[in-house]
């Protein structure tokens, strides 16, 4: 394995990657509550930040990421330019997508995250396929496809990881347990609490972490990777983490129990992290202020891009269904 | 009668329904526990009254809830399984399709499969094209499956007791848009025979034919033609598989001309079945060309310009009828 | 557990379960030969009877069965006619699904078969869903669906056995490892060597029992059904066995070391087993010749009777769409 | 020029595609080692030539499959994979539909996804309506997605290849029933853009359309017609989408008179988009009603007789003819 040692740089960019997608955020909760301000959707990672920076942080450039609804922290943790995404959530002609995707299907294919798929269980089989190119191209790169608890129950996924087994591609699945797919806890959904049992099934490495452990996480995924990118074949992540606020910002959460999300907000991962890198002597008081500072900044200057572009013309709908235009 | 909105009127009929008969049972994924607070949405409030033996939460797998609708129809039961949004119904394709619609017809008429799937469809949600696609032209084009539509808390209400209380497989598409959509309700069991569609503008110019949302598209359109003279009939489809095709060709012999509007992709779109129908058997009494109004072959685009330039309007159903009827 | 201690009567019917079987395919295979004598595909359980025979014998009348496209044996041991099973497969009028199913989809609700699925991986969900009727009504009857090695790498397997875990549905999954899934081994289409590990994802008991063993078969089939029906929830049992003739009867075998055959046709069940009654006593010569006499004049008698069918009218194919007559 | 079979034109387009292009590999259910032994086999012999990192067998996983295509090529190779029999085709469609038909549209134009998926159709080999069930309307419904149907072999490898060096998504539907057709093919690499109808036989009173086997149908149903003094003009589509519409309307206008013939269920076939096209676009030309003949809403029976009955005849093509052209 071949995991690098922890720098000071490392920690403050895990921390300012968790931070940019916290604050991102935090701003569409705000803007979600103004009628009109945001069309479709708005799903958001808030309290899971450590999964998506953690392993986002253990990739290479080259390596790609599939992700799904969830998407904003992925994203934000690869690099992704917030004010072209707050631009694609917005619907707008400077989005990263033209608008055409809107918030649920952002993709960066220039960052390597190759797609985003918001059909549930998707992004297995389409990250082995990806994981097969590089397979196939011996580029020594690996695919990381994330999926929530609910989406192990697709067929998909054990399609995807079947058949990686089978082939040793070096594809690596983390599954962002959150508790919850929609209103529905694992017990409900889930036959067995343990999702990274599973992995036996397929004939590859499984491992639990916590996913509100940046550090944890960071550790886990590189190691995992290491396998993926050594031609020993897939592996699984189970990243047990929190969904803080409701599935979407129209979700009242009436059916959570206040005491769980108190319980987990005492487990915050920003919080977590702040405090141990104060403590650590890493960053100091005065570090964290300016990292605060240059996220706020950046959120906002991603709404006031976002605000002052353009929504697509309407007849541009019909560009880019095909590499030719459409003769239909 | 009642007012109601749709979503409630859809609520209803599953109460009754689950009410009448014990064999009724309701799944799917989150029709238990919802992530939504709403009395609009059709399965609210079911878990408390009915319990979780009646009204089960799923996990997240299309093929399975499909699966256990066809294989606890077979035994007996009548299900009414959910999935979630219409582009999701091809993941229980194969257990509709091959299953659902064959399995009767394989058995050599021994079995039977009274079972019912609701999907929520429309467009103009802003999500994009992963939830939003109208695939009815598939489901139609699939023996053994029938298809209803409502576009009123009315028919909301009966044709979804038509469906569950029908002995074949029903799947009933939900329009969101409509679901807060008010309207008189009957009291009672308003049960629907499927295959029925209704006139709901009498007019002798052109026939404009519709379903669930697009109706109302095709009502504006019909208004606005009416300022300029035209007299438009307008159907209410309602029942897609089978359909009424004595009301549809009556009209359009009537008529002479035939406009259709509805909200899935244009090319292989139901609207082409009905075209053909008219140029099949209606040809002698059509005086002009049959015009559907239906969006281009793109998927539903997110952003809200492109998404409204997506669907149909009714400058669009006017423009068609006008360019007809010159 | 309920399981019904050895009698020569059950001991008998294991045997001549298996020998109907065989002899019925035998003569399939001869028809096959001649040219236009059979319509479609001819799909054979020839070797792994005893799986068959096994777990049917274990069931009650009242449990369902949910089976797949190598039906035969699964239909005859559960005692289907064999004279309109014949018809079927030669799509005459007579047949049990009145020429509408063919050899692929033969059917017997009245016999509680309630269903069989050509489409690969197709069974399980089904079943499932009789299973929840069944947990439903509280009918304290199980569901069996038999399903192949390579039927397992479907997306629908793997969801029905999550919802028949999460639910507990008594679902009893027989898994008919005959070593090849088309012209594919395990290796090639399964990522693990022993598929009865799988159950440990869903939470249910797993179990892997030799396929060509028929009291074997029969004794476990009986304690996994006894545990479906106590409410324990599913079961998983992976028969290994073999499948001796091709895929299909025009399958000529070119990718098959004859010496695997060779090592399984010494541990073909029905030798075995008449050897052991022989052996214990249990059975005489006499008996099975018998035996064998009785089974050959079925089969002939089913060829008589399908020959002698008419073939169902062209118009009726009209029928049977819907309980009314289609409008369309 | 060679004599070949359709199976072999077929296995000549993949191998010039493997030779052609590093990015090109061959996945499916049996692809490598098969069940079959028949040269005759698209596939037939192509991984002993080209070795397992090339032609790949699957486990039986058509989701994963599609998923695999769709994946690869977003990375820059041109996947070609194998859907066995079209009915399974469902338990790809998530995949086809809501991913590779709108994955390069979601992200703007960035992405590629230069795939071939393809397909076996047919009816008359008797296994009944799980293994044939021909849902070309469903593909050419779902937004971008390409679709072809060769009738003969030179087609099949023109086609085929067109089809692998397309820059998105195609569909390539093989009729079983002409596996074994023999006919003249080019030699090398004959690819064909997609989109090019071919009229087949010259006439003026009637315009007959089909496509695959039954094109054979029309042709037989053109000669009978022609021996009742009626020209048919038989057009063989070839691509499905993008539709040829301009051959189409062309020979509609000049013959005034369409009938269609698949073996597709009639009810929203694809043959409704071309009844609908020719009674929007080419109604002032149509002398007589249009008519499709093509097998009723039912499962394809197993049984010999109902089977054929099911599949569309020459002399039902003629009749219809005839009876337009009274
Ligand atoms: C195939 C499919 N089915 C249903 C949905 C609706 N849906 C969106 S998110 C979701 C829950 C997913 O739960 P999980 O996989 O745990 O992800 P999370 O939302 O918790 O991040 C569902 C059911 C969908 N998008 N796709
Ligand atoms: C969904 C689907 N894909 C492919 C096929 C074609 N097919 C028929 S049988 C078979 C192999 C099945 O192997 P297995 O499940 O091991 O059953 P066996 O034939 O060995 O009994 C395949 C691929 C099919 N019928 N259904
Ligand atoms: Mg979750
Ligand atoms: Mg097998």
């Amino acid at each position: 394995m071949n995991i690098p040692a922890w720098t000071p740089e490392l920690q403050a960019r895990l921390y300012q990657d968790m931070l940019l997608s916290r604050r991102f955020e935090e701003r569409i909760v705000e803007m979600a509550k103004e009628k009109g301000r945001l069309p479709g959707m708005q799903i958001l990672s808030v309290g899971q930040e450590a999964v998506a920076a953690g392993v986002v942080a253990a990739l290479t450039p080259r390596d790609v990421i599939v992700s799904n609804h969830r998407s904003h922290a992925h994203l934000l943790c690869r690099g992704a330019d917030p004010n072209t995404l707050m631009a694609e959530i917005m619907g707008k002609a400077t989005g990263v997508n033209a608008g055409k995707a809107g918030t649920l299907h952002l993709a960066v294919p220039q960052l390597n995250v190759l797609m985003t798929s918001t059909v549930v269980g998707a992004g297995p089989p389409l990250a082995a396929g990806a994981a097969f190119a590089q397979q196939y191209t011996r580029s020594g790169a690996v695919t990381v496809v994330f999926f929530g608890d609910g989406a192990a129950a697709e067929g998909s996924v054990h399609e995807a990881m079947n058949l990686a087994g089978v082939w040793k591609l070096p594809l690596l699945l983390v599954c962002e347990n959150n508790c919850w797919a929609g209103a529905q806890p694992c017990r409900v959904h889930c036959a067995v609490g343990d999702l990274s049992i599973r992995a036996a099934a397929y004939d590859m490495p499984g491992r639990a972490v916590d996913g509100n452990d940046v550090e944890a996480v960071y550790r886990l995924a590189a190691e995992m990777a290491a396998h993926c990118r050594g031609g020993r074949g897939p592996a699984l992540i189970e990243a047990r983490t929190y969904r803080m606020r409701g599935h979407g910002e129209s979700d009242p959460q009436h059916y959570v129990d206040p005491a769980e999300i108190a319980a987990w907000s005492r487990r915050c991962p920003l919080k977590r992290y702040r405090q141990k890198l104060l403590d650590g002597g890493v960053l100091s008081a005065a570090d964290l202020e300016r990292m605060e500072t240059g996220a706020m900044r950046k959120v906002a200057d991603a709404v006031d891009f976002a605000d002052r572009s353009p929504y697509p013309e309407a007849r541009a709908a019909l560009d880019d269904v095909w590499t030719a235009a459409p003769a239909l | 009668m009642t007012e109601m909105s749709f979503g409630q009127a859809l609520n209803q009929a599953l109460v009754l329904a689950l009410e009448a008969d014990e064999g009724v049972f309701v799944a799917g994924e989150g029709v238990g526990v919802s992530i939504h607070q709403d009395p609009n949405m059709p399965t609210h409030g079911l878990l408390e009254r009915f319990g979780p033996r009646r009204v089960r939460d799923t996990p997240v797998s299309e093929a399975a809830i499909a699966g256990l609708a066809v294989g606890a129809a077979a035994m007996g039961l009548r299900p009414v399984v959910e999935i979630m949004f219409f582009p999701f119904i091809t993941l229980a394709s194969d257990m509709l399709v091959n299953h659902a619609g064959k399995l009767r017809y394989m058995s050599g008429g021994q079995s039977r499969f009274p079972l019912t799937v609701r999907v929520k469809a429309g467009v103009g949600f802003g999500a994009g094209s992963q939830h939003s696609h109208n695939l009815e032209a598939w489901m139609a084009h699939s023996p053994g499956l029938k298809l209803v539509w409502p576009s009123n808390p009315a028919d909301a209400k009966g044709l979804l007791l038509g469906a569950i209380f029908d002995p074949d497989p029903v799947i009933v598409v939900e329009d969101m848009m409509l679901y807060w959509m008010r309207g008189q309700v009957p009291e009672g069991d308003n049960r629907q025979a499927l295959g029925r569609a209704r006139v709901v503008r009498a007019g002798t110019d052109c026939t404009l034919v519709a379903y669930g949302a697009a109706l109302y598209t095709a009502l504006e359109g019909a208004r606005m033609a009416a300022e300029a003279g035209i007299a438009c009939e307008v159907i209410d489809l309602r029942s897609l598989v089978p359909l009424d095709k004595a009301c549809l060709l009556d009209s359009v012999r009537r008529t002479g001309r035939l406009v259709i509007v509805h909200e899935a992709n244009r090319f292989c779109g139901y609207g082409a079945e009905l075209a053909a129908l008219a140029a099949e058997e209606a040809f002698e009494a059509l005086k002009a060309p049959v015009r559907r109004v239906a969006p281009p072959s793109i998927p539903v685009p997110a952003s809200p310009p492109q998404e409204g330039f997506f669907k149909p309007s009714a400058e669009a159903v006017a423009a068609a009828v006008k360019e007809i009827c010159r």
